[in-house]
């Protein structure tokens, strides 16, 4: 039992830091948010070619064979660093979907091209009700001919407009069993692409379908609700990374400018407060990393991890806003200023909070799994 | 014991809704809720209105300008203008800051120039205190004014100031005597904005308001700039920070309307068919934030009857009242994302899917501007404990 | 709009508080703890004597015609010293329940007896499940010749052991309606009272009734229960009155005790955490002792204060609580040994939190009333 | 990345619980819940059965009686004996704290003598470190110690020591060199307790637990009850604090034990007929509540990791377990009575009436004493900042 990462993820993890450190900094972070494209296509090639998009792919699929605990660990980087890039979107969740439910022949024909960035993909799960439960997939998949038709919008889909393919779920009648998820080419008709303005202006799009076209369903026409379970669960648990990865960032902002501001003739870090609210930001980043890597862990080497995960996202998103907000009150008017490397973490560490599973979403399902579990002990 | 208005002061309310229903135009209401550059609104031609009534000085003397009534005519003003989220930028600095500490310390010159066409809503102020390296520990200023002749030159820096870019007027704290102990050598003066050598750098806050960074370079001003006692500014600062401190008593009203439309929200917006407000930790979320709002309200009347009665605001209940805004002001912003959830993160740009008008949104990219303008949350805590409870440094 | 006490309000309060400083201190609450009566009869008379039993019964029923806010005041005073006797039981959730309930000829019969001290009246009403809604009320009324026996079982019943009439809180069938306050004198057959053991040691018995036999209804048959909403909203604010008293003594305790203990050469009040903490302290008690005389004001005048009520409670339980942590937190080892001041306030505002309605229940309350009235502006 | 036991600690961990299951009989146990003098349960022949078994030294070296075996067995003791309410007061000082001490800074002779007792459950220690007028001060404490011959004299004051009144030795820190700074001059004396001169006074905790105030006069010890160097007390200290925190690491299963009760009671509760497990925030508290015995669960294993790998215990893990420990522990308990309600003042003599054998009602009273233990919150939050983030003084 070491809880940490083994040698090779520390490798991983420091080849990630000094990479990004090159290539991304608040300045570029800031563009990138007011960019059409939202990223650095050089940039985005030398992150394909480190083979960060295929690290969770089999090398027969092209990819590098890794597990969801190293893509955790590279995410603490990626989360750290802010890097502008749809390696989430489709190194995580698309690399995810299509292992989880594709059927041989697709998984042959689309995850190597996923795995060396040749193309993008995009899952389109959510809606304008913001849930990741079944009852809001409320799009409609409906038989056309050989194929399907789908209507509804899609929402918070992160660079769905840089996707050479989208997959979309979709509901061909009642019950969680009817969600299929459709591989969708953006460009055909009936689909229509608005960017959303969020708070973190990350690039995320409303997906309008009006009797889209789909081209295929990804892998069964019935049950692949259930089985994508376990994709939202490894997503939840890199992203949680990411957010680890962006919440020490905070605290070493704050401790950094903490330890030079000078106010009362003192620096501000001397000041008890200030102090105790870093050190509380350490304890609760602290504790919540170690949960993402047990949650990490336990997905990684197939074990039941249903409570681990829920814990994971919520206590490292409650981490992240909390260290974000700390981050911005310790800097007083630097931390409010736009331009400021604080401001950006507070504005993205709401888009981190939210996504797959508000932490009280996560502190539901943590309840509704420990009272599955209790059971009267034998010695009361 | 009495919890009641005076029945002239309900009966102006009932002056002033009229006025505001009939003045406050969707068009001026629509600028106050999307203008990037004011967080308050920022209307001349309203405020002149609102100068025309007399209203921006109910309180005060006659004399120059004001309508001599009672405070509680300017705490139903201040709650009808508030809750109508009425543009206030133009004329809040010089009508409730500046003119009564010039009221309290100006020459009778001074006065006679400066406050009428305050309380004609006609001239606007900006207030420059802290800079790059004063924070919140204004003694510490660096901004110099040396004495050449019959003129003062300045030179230095002031951060954060709102609104500069129309402002009349510049009110500075200065450091008049750089050889006398921090607190002792500061002094207040008087900019016109005309005035050559000022420089304006805009920044803009995380929720999209501007707010300027001013450079002096030689800047010129003539003897009688100087506003109160010549390196007594930090002690007529005191009584300024206090006016603030006990100023913008009917601000509960904003948040109580915020918090009506988001109990309408909770109510109408369904989580898999069942109402949100149905949930037990927002019914408790919501129930908090009523309270911490009728504690804002009930704050806010009790230091209003204190002025009312002749006193100081009372040291307890501002400082207090510091304490609630900068503190519990945040953990609400947060609870009311919490309710809206994934539509919390969007903006009024995609009007279609950002709840409640992506208010809270703003509001979350506002909260921590908001505790920190006037002073930090540490600062407030600070007064409570060493002035309110006497604990030692 | 003065939002204090009156002037004969602060004359009434300076007066109470130098004569409870002249009959209670700490080391007579701990012994009343312990004392089968739980209090001093000499000081009950004293307190019957200058009328505060009878400080909300109107003069023609032999009291001192004051208010509820009257009494507010008087209860400041008396939660600061944790005076030990049942001026509350009898004085008044007994005085109210009469006052709101009894005929014409029940008024003049136990009203004079009551605040003259002769007697003392307790209202039986909680039962196990704890809870102050209508559904609690399970003890059933059974009809039995001219009279009524009642079967059940009353909890939290303070000073029930001294009482010389129960008023139990019992339904004749379902509903809010069939519920009736029976007159029941303690000492007759199939009444059985055991004390219960509560960590403010406060002297609150369990009732069990086994048919036992009333003497009469309390006004109506029916249609009590919602005449008794008024007596549990005034008793709440009474009891929220006497919380603010003793948070304030909580905090002149830590405050002192601060300002005197000395660690690493500086007293302990000098350190930023320690302040920060009695700063929050003080800005509690200080909103919600605001919060509690507006609700006073409003049920003495006679205006709607359901909201005001909820409030006041919900504040004042927490502002208490809070204040007894925190004090025994700073008092260290000294706030947590049996026989210190701060011990005793700490479980004293366990009771005080719970009784009337736990601040959680109140919190739902001011929900519900927001939601009624809550209505789209018309200016939206 | 693992976050598995050792096979052979898991397979310890079986034995162990067969043990439990067989001598801690239902005597025992009622003992630990209402024994009013110990927190933890004080029984001396449990404690002989767990020394026989080399269990109480597991990771000690054999020559001093110990086991030899890896934390992983360590850990897995604890954690069974915690999950089973098992009394530990008899030999927790001794075996955990003042043993490993010991075997740091102790004489051979001093290892001989009073080691191996301690290994076979046979002798009882105490700790004094705090005093009236020294708080979590202890560079200011005043007992001293005077050399007299072969003797040294004690004369001072000693409080809230546990269970004092059944040990064999007392362990205290006295001062030597009156005339030494502070921090120097502070040695550790071991005092057996037949020794004549030493007075106790029993005090009570809220929750009803003993500690005992101690005074010395002229009590009169052999020259080698210097434990380590003389002088150099409180270096050793800082070492022997160390072990303190980072023992206790199977402590979290105790409270996973009171989490998984309080569940099924919010299951089988019914409010208005409704399960107190449906409300919300009823679930978000349990939520809460498990996410941080969680984190105490991994933060202990990864102390007990970095023990195994040979490095002192981790600075930021153990420092950062302090902090949850004194900060959230209060927090839950609250909680668990705000589930509870009205029942939560009930306490154990009144069992019909009192929701989970009245823990909760106990556990309120003790969760001050339990913030406090070995360290106040602010001296943990200080830790955190000053030794693990480096802020300044």
């Amino acid at each position: 039992m070491d809880l940490g990462p083994s040698e090779t993820q520390q490798v991983l993890k420091r080849t990630a830091r000094e990479f990004l450190q090159t290539v991304v900094n608040p300045a570029i972070v800031r563009q990138m948010e007011e960019d059409r494209i939202g990223f650095d296509p050089a940039v985005w090639k030398q992150v394909c070619e480190l083979g960060w998009t295929g690290l969770m792919i089999p090398e027969e699929y092209g990819g590098q064979g890794g597990d969801v605990s190293d893509m955790a660990i590279l995410f603490e980087e990626v989360g750290r660093s802010l890097l502008p890039s749809p390696l989430f979107a489709s190194g995580v969740e698309a690399a995810l979907t299509i292992l989880a439910l594709g059927s041989e022949e697709q998984k042959r024909d689309l995850l190597p091209k996923l795995a060396s960035g040749e193309k993008i993909f995009v899952v389109a799960l959510t809606e304008p009700t913001g849930t990741y439960d079944a009852w809001g997939v409320e799009t409609r998949a409906e038989r056309s001919g050989n194929g399907w038709k789908l209507t509804g919008t899609k929402l918070y889909i992160s660079y769905a407009h840089v996707a050479d393919l989208l997959i979309v779920a979709a509901r061909s009648g009642e019950g969680d069993d009817a969600i299929a998820f459709f591989l969708v080419d953006p460009k055909v008709n009936g689909v229509k692409l608005t960017i959303l303005d969020t708070i973190g202006k990350d690039h995320q799009y409303i997906v309008e379908l009006d009797g889209a076209e789909a081209e295929a369903v990804l892998g069964p026409e019935r049950g692949g609700w259930s089985a994508f379970q376990d994709v939202l669960a490894k997503a939840a648990v890199v992203h949680s990374a990411a957010s680890i990865g962006a919440a020490e960032r905070c605290l070493e902002l704050a401790v950094d400018y903490s330890k030079q501001r000078v106010q009362f003739g003192r620096p501000i870090g001397s000041f008890q407060a200030l102090q105790h609210k870093m050190a509380r930001v350490v304890t609760e980043i602290t504790g919540a990393q170690l949960c993402v890597y047990e949650a990490a862990y336990r997905l990684a080497v197939g074990q039941d991890a249903r409570l681990e995960v829920a814990i994971a996202k919520a206590a490292a998103s409650d981490a992240y806003t909390n260290a974000s907000i700390e981050g911005c009150h310790i800097h007083g008017g630097a931390g409010f200023i736009r331009g400021s490397e604080m401001e950006l973490y507070f504005r993205k560490a709401k888009g981190a909070e939210v996504i797959l599973g508000h932490p009280r979403w996560h502190k539901k399902r943590v309840t509704a799994l420990l009272a599955e579990m209790a059971q009267p002990a034998e010695h009361h | 014991m009495d919890f009641t208005f005076p029945e002239a002061a309900e009966k102006f309310r009932l002056e002033v809704r009229e006025f505001l229903k009939r003045e406050l135009t969707p068009e001026i209401r629509d600028e106050y809720a999307h203008c990037t550059d004011y967080p308050h609104g920022f209307n001349k031609a309203f405020t002149r209105k609102l100068g025309q009534k007399g209203w921006l000085t109910l309180t005060w003397p006659k004399e120059y300008g004001g309508m001599g009534m009672d405070v509680w005519h300017r705490l139903v003003f201040d709650e009808e203008m508030a809750a109508a989220h009425a543009p206030v930028a133009a004329h809040q600095v010089a009508a409730n800051f500046v003119g009564p500490a010039l009221i309290h310390y100006g020459t009778e010159e001074q006065k006679k120039k400066y406050l009428p066409p305050i309380a004609r809503g006609e001239s606007t102020w900006s207030v420059g205190m802290t800079e790059a390296n004063a924070g919140t520990d204004l003694a510490s200023i660096e901004t110099r004014a040396v004495r050449d002749g019959d003129e003062w030159v300045i030179n230095g820096n002031k951060m954060y100031t709102e609104h500069l870019q129309d402002s009349d007027y510049y009110w500075v704290l200065v450091r008049t005597d750089p050889s006398a102990e921090r607190h002792r050598g500061i002094s207040i003066m008087v900019l016109d904005m005309k005035t050559p050598g000022i420089q304006m750098l805009p920044l803009w806050t995380m929720d999209g308001y501007r707010v300027n960074q001013v450079y002096f370079e030689d800047v010129r001003v003539p003897a009688d700039a100087v506003l109160g006692e010549l390196n007594r500014g930090f002690y007529h600062l005191a009584m300024t920070l206090n006016t603030m401190r006990s100023a913008g008593l009917g601000g509960w009203t904003e948040t109580r309307r915020d918090l009506e439309d988001l109990v309408l929200y909770a109510k109408e917006t369904k989580v898999n068919g069942r109402p949100l407000i149905e949930d037990d930790w927002v019914q408790n979320g919501l129930a908090e934030f009523m309270i911490h709002n009728q504690i804002s309200r009930l704050l806010a009347y009790r230091v209003a009857s204190m002025l009312e009665n002749g006193g100081p605001a009372p040291d307890r209940e501002t400082a207090v009242r510091q304490v609630w805004t900068k503190t519990y002001g945040q953990l609400h912003v947060k609870f009311a994302c919490d309710v809206i959830g994934m539509g919390s993160q969007v903006g009024h740009y995609s009007p279609k899917f950002a709840p409640l008008a992506a208010r809270w949104e703003r509001r979350y990219m506002g909260s921590i501007a908001g505790a920190h303008n006037g002073g930090t949350p540490e600062n407030a805590l600070n007064t409570v404990a060493l002035r309110v409870l006497g604990l030692p440094r």
